[in-house]
C-alpha cells in the first residue's frame, strides 16, 4: 500500500548514440522533504531530470508521477500535471521582466489570479526588481526568479538540476534558506554537488554511477556506505 | 531651317506612298472596302496640312514624357530597349526645332517597382503629359484603368495582351489607352495564316506558362484548325516563365509524340535557351517546322547569331516589328540612326516607342494644343508612317492596325555589333486578316 | 501593470494615426496613395511582426495570405456578395483558414525548417494562381473590382481612403491590445525563449498556432484592402519578394517594438520611392540596408531611439 | 510497347536532378555543420555561370579551366560571406544568420546585373562535348551525361570526404555538436570556413557547367533557390544521402509527369513536398 508515492522510475534506459546515459534506473521516492541526486560528472543525473520532465524522451522504461504514466509526455504536459524543473544554467525569458517571467508561469491551465504572482514575488523578496529585465539582475537573484516562476507553475514536485551552481558563498545561503522554506510546502528532488548542503539538507540521498542507482538511504547511511565512499567519494 | 522641314517632309512623303506601295504588294486587295481607303486618302492629306497651316506655339515650352518599362530582375534588359527607342526619338525631335518649338523632356522609370505608384508620381508629381512604354501585360492592365483618374494619354509600346484594347479601350470604353504596338493577335493568329500553307500537319506547342502564352497558342490552334481542318495537335507543354532554364523535359516530351511542326511563343532568354537545347536533343532532326512569333525580336537574334537553326519547312520567326521591314526610307533612317545611336540593329520595343513619341508629335501638331479630349480625337483614326510601315490607329480600340511579316531563318548571317541571322521567303499577310475586330472580336478566319 | 517600456512609441503611433488623417486636405492623390499604400502595408507589417517580433518566426511566405486576401476580396465581391466591406472580412477569414491548414503542415517543425517551409507554400499559392486561369484570370489577374456595394461605397477616392484608415485605425488599435495583454505576453514569450516556454506549462506549437491565425487573418484583410486601393489582383502579390518587404520594414523599424513595424513601413515605402527613382538597383539598397541593420542594429531605428530616450532619462 | 520515351524522360529527370542536387548538396552540407540555411546557394550557382562567362571570354578561352576558376571564385566568394558576415552572427539566434544570406543574394542578384549587364549570358559547348550518343532516334548529349555523372561524382566525393578523411571527422565532430567538438579541440572556425568553401565551389561548378547548356540571366537564382529549399525540406535538413535522393525524386517525376501530365507541371512539386510532409515530416532519412 503506497501512502502518496511521489515519484517512481522504472528500469529506464536512455542512450546517446553509443553512450549509454541511463542503464535501467529504478528508483522511487516517497513522502515530502528534499531527495538529493548525487553522482560523479556524467552518472547521469541531469539526464535523469531531462527524461522525467519530458525533455528528453527514454529508450525504455515507465515514469510514474503520483501513480499516473507520464513517460514521454511532451514537458508542457508534464509541467501541467505537476512537476517544474529548474536547470544547471539558468533559463528564463531574459529579455522580460521578473513580473512577466513570473506572470507567464502563472497564466497556465487558463485561471490565473493576480494574487498569486505578487505573493511568489513577495515571498522570495524579489518586489523590489519586479519591473527589471533579468538579464540585469545578479547571478542569485536570477536562479531566485528561476525558481519562482518554476513555483508560479503551482507543481507538486519541484526538482532543481544544481540550484548552486556557479553561486558566491552568500548567493548560496540565499538559494539554501529558500529551499528549505519550500521543502515545507512541497517534495523537492535536487541534483547537487556541494555535498555540505547536501548532507545538511537532504531527508534522502541517491547516488548514481554510470547511468544507475547504486545506493540510496539517509545522509548518514550514505555518508558511512563504503561502496559509495569508493567510486564516489573517493575517500 | 523651314527648307530642311521641306525636305523632311518630302521624304515622309516619299516613305509614305513606299510604305503604301508596300501594304498594297502586301495584298490590301484581300482587306474589306472601307478599309482599304483610309490609307489612300488620309496619310498624304494629312502630312500635308500638318504643314500648311502653321499653329500656334503650345501654351508651355517643354512637353514631358514618362517612360515606363521593365529595367529589374529576369527581364530588365526590355526597360533599356524601351528607353532607347524614346531617348532617340527625342534627341532627332529636339535637335529639329521640338514639337512646335517645345522640347521633349523624358522621364525613365522601372515598372516592375509598382507601376502604379511610378505613374502616379510622374503624372502628378513630375507633371508629365503623356506615358508611354509599359513591358509586362500585367503591368498594363493594373495601369489602364486609372488613366481616366490621373487625365492623360498613355501609348502602351510593347504589353501585348489583346485585353487592353479589347477590354479595357473598346469595353470599358476607357478613351485614354492606345496601343501602337500589335497585340498577341500576331504572334497566334498570323502564324496559323502561315503555318497553313506548309506541307506540316502535326503540330506541338510549347509555350510559357502565362497569359501571352495559353492565349497566343490558343489563337494558333483555333485559327490554324479552321484555315486547315486536317491540322492536329498532338501535345500542348507549359513552361514557367520568367525562370525557365531548362527546357529538356518538355522537349523530350515533345520528341515522345509524332508532331512535326512546332509552336512556340518562348521570348528573350527563354527563346534562345529553348533552341540551343533543342539543337543540343536533336529535337529539329524531327521537327521539320517551327513558328517562334518573337523569335526574331533583337535579343533572340543576336543571342543566337549563326546558331540559330534553319530548319527544312522553316524556323519561322518575327516580332512585333523587323529591322529590314518595310524597305522605306523612314525605315532605313530608323535603323541607321538606330545602329549609330546604339551600335545594334532596333529592337521592336524600341522601334514602338520611337513611334510612339513621333505618333504625340503628330497628334499635337494636328491640334496645336494639349489638351487631352482634341488630342485622343486626332489619334482616333490617325494614319502614321513610322519605321515600321503605315499604322493605322483603329478609332474603337485605339489599337494600331499594321502589318508584320514572318520570314524564315536563312542560315546567312550579317554582322552589325553582332552576328544577326537574315531572314528569307519573308511573308506579309495584310493586318486587316489575322487582327481580331470590333464589335465581337471573332476570330478572322476567310 | 505598467508598460514594459514607456517608450516615445505612442507619440510615434498617434503622430501617424493624425497625420494619415488629415493627409486627403492636401489634394495631393499621389500622396494620398502613398498614405494609403503606408497604412496598407503597416497592417501587412504589424501581422508580419506578430510572427517575427513576438513568436521569433521568420516566415518567407507571409504572401500567401496578403494575396489570398486580395484574390478572396476581388472573387469574393465580383462572384457573390457586391459590397467592399463584406468582401474585406470575408478575406479575413479565407485568410485565417488558410493560415489553419498550412499552420498545421509547418509549425510543429523546427524554425528554419519553418522558414523554407513557407517559402514553399507562398509558392505554392503563387504557381496556383497562375495555373487556375479560369477563376483567377492567370498572370493578367482579375481587374475591374467593384468599390460600390449593397453596404458601403467608395468609389470616391476620398472615400476608399478613409475606408483604408478606418481599418487601420481599428487593427492598430486592436493589436495594441492584445500587445498589452497577457495573450500577448505569451506569443511574444515564444520569441523570448522558445526552449524554456514548454517548462512554464505552454504549449509551444498551440501559442505558434494562435500567434500564426491572427498574423494571418490581418495580412488577409492588408491584401483586400490593397485590392480595393488597385482595382486589380494579380499573382504577383503570391510570389515570395512581397513576403520579403514586411520582413524588410520590421527589422528597419524594430521587430521588438509594436511600432517598430509601423515606423519601418513609413521608411520602407519613401525608400523603395525613392530608390525606383534613382536607379534600378533598389533591391542591392534593400540588401546593404539588411547587412547594415543586422551587423549594426538588430533592433532597429527604434532600439537607437529607445536608447537615446533612456539615457535621457 | 516503346520504352524509349519513358527511359529518355528518366535520362533528362536525371539531369534536372544533378541541377537541383548542385544547390540542394551545398545547402545540405552547409546547414549540416553550420546550422546554417544559405539563402544565397542558388544565387552562388548563377554567379558560378557568370563567371565562367567572364574567364571564358576574358581569360582563358579555355571551357574547362574557366570552370576550374570559376567554381573556386565562388569557392572563395563563400569564404569571404562566411568570414565577414556571418561569424558575427553564430552567438545569435539563427534566423538572422537566414537572414543575412538573404540579403546577400539580393545583392548578388543586382550585382550580376550591374557586373554583367542585363542581357542573358552563355559559353559554347566544347567540341568534345557537343557529340550526342545517338539511340533509336534519340540524341543523348554528353554534356546531359556529363551532369549527371557530375551529379553522382559530388555526392560520391563529399561522401568520402567526409567519411574517410581527417578533415572529415572533424567535420562530422562539428555536424550535430559544435559545443563538444571544441571541448575536444577541434577548431570550429576552420571547419566552418572551409565547409563553406566546399559549398561555394559545388555551387559554382555547377552554375559554370549549366551556363554552357542554360544561359544565365539576372534574378534567375530565385527561381532555383524554391526548388532547392523544397529538395533538402523533402529529404530531412541536412542529410546529404536525403538530399541526393530527393533530388533524383523530383527530378524524375517532374519529368516523367511532363510526358503524361504536363498540366500538374509547376504545381508537382509542391504537391510532393506537402506528400512528404505529411508522410515523413522529418524527411526520408531524417529522424524524429
Amino acid at each position: 500500500m503506497e501512502v502518496k508515492e511521489v515519484i517512481r522510475v522504472e528500469n529506464l534506459v536512455k542512450k546517446f548514440g553509443s553512450f549509454v546515459a541511463l542503464n535501467g534506473v529504478n528508483l522511487s521516492i516517497v513522502g515530502d522533504g528534499i531527495t538529493s541526486i548525487i553522482g560523479p560528472n556524467g552518472a547521469g543525473k541531469t539526464t535523469l531530470i531531462n527524461v522525467i520532465t519530458g525533455r528528453l524522451k527514454p529508450d525504455r522504461g515507465r515514469i510514474l508521477f503520483m501513480g499516473r504514466d507520464i513517460t514521454g509526455l511532451q514537458p508542457h504536459k508534464i509541467v501541467r500535471i505537476g512537476i517544474s524543473r529548474t536547470f544547471q544554467v539558468i533559463n528564463l525569458f531574459s529579455g522580460m521582466t521578473v513580473y512577466q517571467n513570473v506572470l507567464i508561469a502563472s497564466l497556465n491551465r487558463g485561471k490565473y489570479n493576480k494574487s498569486l504572482v505578487e505573493d511568489i514575488l513577495k515571498s522570495f523578496r524579489l518586489e523590489s526588481y519586479r519591473d527589471l529585465e533579468v538579464y540585469r539582475l545578479p547571478h542569485g537573484l536570477q536562479r531566485l526568479v528561476e525558481i519562482a516562476v518554476a513555483i508560479a507553475t503551482k507543481p507538486k514536485l519541484l526538482l532543481l538540476d544544481e540550484p548552486t551552481a556557479g553561486l558566491n558563498p552568500n548567493e548560496k545561503d540565499l538559494v539554501v534558506e529558500l529551499i528549505k522554506d519550500l521543502e515545507k510546502q512541497i517534495p523537492i528532488v535536487m541534483v547537487e554537488h556541494d555535498m555540505d548542503i547536501v548532507f545538511n539538507i537532504s531527508r534522502e540521498v541517491i547516488v548514481m554511477n554510470k547511468g544507475e542507482v547504486i545506493a540510496s538511504g539517509t545522509p548518514d547511511e550514505i555518508a558511512s556506505n563504503k561502496y559509495v565512499k569508493e567510486i564516489y567519494l573517493g575517500v | 531651317m523651314v527648307s530642311e522641314e521641306r525636305r523632311s517632309l518630302l521624304k515622309m512623303i516619299g516613305a509614305g506612298v513606299a510604305g503604301l506601295v508596300v501594304g498594297i504588294a502586301g495584298g490590301l486587295a484581300l482587306a474589306p472596302e472601307k478599309v482599304r481607303e483610309i490609307p489612300k486618302t488620309t496619310t498624304i492629306t494629312q502630312t500635308i496640312t500638318k504643314t500648311e497651316t502653321p499653329v500656334a506655339k503650345l501654351p508651355k515650352d517643354t512637353i514631358r514624357i514618362g517612360v515606363l518599362g521593365i529595367r529589374s530582375g529576369t527581364w530588365a534588359t526590355y526597360g533599356t530597349l524601351i528607353e532607347q527607342g524614346a531617348r532617340l526619338a527625342m534627341e532627332e525631335i529636339n535637335a529639329a526645332g521640338g514639337i512646335l518649338g517645345s522640347k521633349i523632356e523624358l522621364s525613365i522609370r522601372d515598372e516592375a517597382a509598382d507601376v502604379v505608384k511610378q505613374a502616379r508620381e510622374l503624372v502628378e508629381q513630375e507633371k508629365v503629359d503623356f506615358l508611354v512604354g509599359v513591358d509586362s501585360s500585367g503591368n498594363a492592365m493594373k495601369l489602364g484603368p486609372i488613366m481616366p483618374e490621373l487625365n492623360r494619354i498613355v501609348i502602351f509600346t510593347h504589353a501585348a495582351t489583346h485585353r487592353v484594347n479589347e477590354e479595357l479601350v473598346y469595353k470599358q470604353g476607357i478613351k485614354h489607352i492606345f496601343r501602337i504596338s500589335v497585340p498577341v493577335y500576331q504572334d497566334g493568329i498570323l502564324a496559323a495564316w502561315i503555318a497553313k500553307d506548309l506541307p506540316v500537319r502535326k503540330w506541338a506547342g510549347i509555350n510559357p506558362d502565362y497569359e501571352y502564352g495559353r492565349v497566343s497558342w490558343d489563337f494558333f490552334k483555333t485559327t490554324l484548325k479552321a484555315l486547315r481542318p486536317d491540322a492536329e495537335f498532338v501535345s500542348e507543354q507549359w513552361n514557367p516563365s520568367p525562370g525557365t532554364t531548362d527546357f529538356t523535359k518538355w522537349i523530350s516530351a515533345i520528341m515522345a509524340t509524332d508532331a512535326e511542326g512546332l509552336f512556340t511563343t518562348n521570348w528573350a532568354v527563354e527563346a534562345i535557351t529553348f533552341h540551343r537545347q533543342a539543337m543540343e536533343l536533336g529535337f529539329y532532326k524531327k521537327i521539320k517546322a517551327v513558328f517562334n512569333p518573337m523569335g526574331y525580336s533583337m535579343d533572340v537574334a543576336y543571342g543566337l547569331g549563326k546558331d540559330y537553326p534553319k530548319l527544312e519547312h522553316g524556323m519561322w520567326v518575327s516580332g512585333r516589328y523587323v529591322w529590314f521591314y518595310p524597305p522605306t526610307d523612314v525605315n532605313k533612317r530608323f535603323v541607321d540612326a538606330c545602329v549609330k545611336r546604339w551600335g545594334r540593329l532596333p529592337a521592336y520595343s524600341t522601334e514602338t516607342t520611337y513611334s510612339a513619341i513621333y505618333m504625340i508629335k503628330a497628334a499635337i501638331e494636328k491640334v496645336g494644343t494639349l489638351d487631352l479630349d482634341a488630342l485622343i480625337k486626332a489619334m482616333e483614326n490617325m494614319v502614321l508612317i513610322t519605321p515600321a510601315g503605315v499604322r493605322w490607329i483603329r478609332p474603337q480600340d485605339h489599337q494600331a492596325v499594321y502589318e508584320i511579316p514572318y520570314g524564315k531563318i536563312s542560315g546567312e548571317t550579317i554582322n552589325v555589333g553582332g552576328d544577326v541571322p537574315v531572314l528569307t521567303d519573308v511573308r506579309a499577310v495584310p493586318a486587316f486578316l489575322y487582327y481580331r475586330s470590333p464589335p465581337d472580336y471573332k476570330m478572322p478566319i476567310g | 501593470m505598467k508598460m514594459p517600456r514607456p517608450s516615445p512609441e505612442l507619440y510615434g503611433i498617434f503622430l501617424a494615426a493624425v497625420s494619415t488623417l488629415i493627409i486627403p486636405v492636401f489634394r495631393e492623390p499621389f500622396y494620398m496613395y502613398l498614405a494609403s499604400l503606408f497604412m496598407i502595408f503597416s497592417i501587412f507589417s504589424m501581422s508580419y511582426n506578430i510572427l517575427f517580433g513576438y513568436a521569433g518566426l521568420l516566415s518567407f511566405g507571409h504572401a500567401l495570405f496578403y494575396a489570398g486576401g486580395a484574390y478572396t476580396l476581388a472573387l469574393f465581391t465580383l462572384n457573390l456578395i457586391r459590397d467592399p466591406l463584406i468582401g474585406t472580412l470575408a478575406a479575413g477569414l479565407v485568410s485565417l483558414i488558410l493560415a489553419m491548414l498550412v499552420g498545421v503542415l509547418t509549425l510543429r517543425h523546427s524554425r528554419i525548417y519553418f522558414s523554407m517551409l513557407t517559402l514553399a507554400f507562398g509558392m505554392l499559392l503563387y504557381a496556383l494562381l497562375l495555373k487556375w486561369r479560369s477563376v483567377t484570370g492567370g498572370s493578367d489577374g482579375i481587374s475591374g473590382i467593384p468599390r460600390g456595394g449593397i453596404i458601403i461605397n467608395i468609389v470616391d477616392p476620398i472615400a476608399r481612403y478613409y475606408y483604408i484608415y478606418t481599418f487601420f485605425i481599428a487593427i492598430l488599435a486592436s493589436l495594441y491590445i492584445l500587445h498589452r495583454s497577457k495573450y500577448g505576453l505569451l506569443i511574444r514569450s515564444l520569441g523570448a525563449n522558445e526552449e524554456f516556454l514548454p517548462f512554464t506549462g505552454h504549449s509551444i506549437f498551440k501559442l505558434r498556432i494562435a500567434a500564426f491565425l491572427i498574423s494571418g487573418s490581418i495580412a488577409g484583410i492588408a491584401g483586400a484592402l490593397y485590392a480595393l486601393l488597385m482595382g486589380v489582383v494579380t499573382p504577383d502579390l503570391a510570389y515570395w519578394t512581397t513576403s520579403a518587404e514586411p520582413l524588410v520594414a520590421t527589422l528597419v523599424g524594430g521587430p521588438r517594438f509594436f511600432a517598430g513595424p509601423i515606423l519601418g513601413s513609413l521608411i520602407f515605402i519613401a525608400l523603395t520611392t525613392y530608390a525606383a527613382r534613382i536607379a534600378d538597383i533598389w533591391q542591392l539598397v534593400l540588401g546593404l540596408l539588411l547587412i547594415a541593420l543586422i551587423l549594426g542594429s538588430r533592433g532597429g531605428v527604434l532600439e537607437l531611439v529607445d536608447r537615446i530616450w533612456r539615457l535621457r532619462r | 510497347m516503346d520504352l524509349t520515351p519513358i527511359f529518355y524522360q528518366i535520362f533528362i529527370g536525371l539531369y534536372r536532378a544533378s541541377i537541383y542536387w548542385l544547390i540542394a548538396s551545398g545547402l545540405t552540407i552547409i546547414f549540416g555543420v553550420l546550422r546554417v540555411v544559405n539563402f544565397s546557394q542558388a544565387v552562388f550557382l548563377i554567379l558560378g555561370g557568370y563567371l565562367a562567362y567572364t574567364f571564358y571570354y576574358g581569360f582563358t578561352g579555355s571551357f574547362w579551366l574557366s570552370i576550374l576558376l570559376a567554381s573556386l571564385c565562388v569557392g572563395i566568394i563563400g569564404v569571404a560571406i562566411e568570414f565577414f558576415l556571418l561569424k558575427p552572427l553564430y552567438k545569435i539566434d539563427v534566423t538572422y544568420q537566414l537572414l543575412m544570406t538573404f540579403a546577400v543574394s539580393l545583392i548578388i542578384n543586382d550585382a550580376t546585373k550591374i557586373l554583367w549587364g542585363k542581357l542573358p549570358v552563355s559559353i559554347p559547348l566544347p567540341e568534345t562535348l557537343g557529340i550526342g550518343v545517338s539511340i533509336l532516334g534519340r540524341t543523348y548529349p554528353l554534356y546531359i551525361i556529363l551532369m549527371i555523372l557530375i551529379g553522382l561524382l559530388i555526392y560520391v566525393s563529399i561522401t568520402i570526404l567526409i567519411n574517410r578523411t581527417m578533415w572529415g571527422l572533424r567535420v562530422r565532430a562539428t555536424w550535430r555538436r559544435p559545443e563538444i567538438a571544441e571541448s575536444i579541440g577541434i577548431n570550429t572556425s576552420i571547419i566552418y570556413t572551409s565547409v563553406f568553401f566546399l559549398g561555394g565551389f559545388v555551387a559554382g561548378l555547377g552554375g559554370s557547367l549549366m551556363v554552357a547548356f542554360s544561359p544565365v540571366a539576372p534574378g534567375l537564382g530565385d527561381f532555383l533557390i524554391v526548388s532547392a529549399f523544397i529538395v533538402t525540406v523533402i529529404a530531412g535538413l541536412g542529410h546529404l544521402t536525403g538530399a541526393y535522393i530527393a533530388s533524383i525524386i523530383i527530378g524524375v517525376s517532374e519529368s516523367l509527369f511532363t510526358l503524361y501530365v504536363p498540366e500538374v507541371d509547376l504545381l508537382l512539386i509542391y504537391l510532393i513536398m506537402a506528400l512528404s510532409l505529411l508522410i515523413r515530416p522529418q524527411g526520408i532519412l531524417g529522424e524524429r
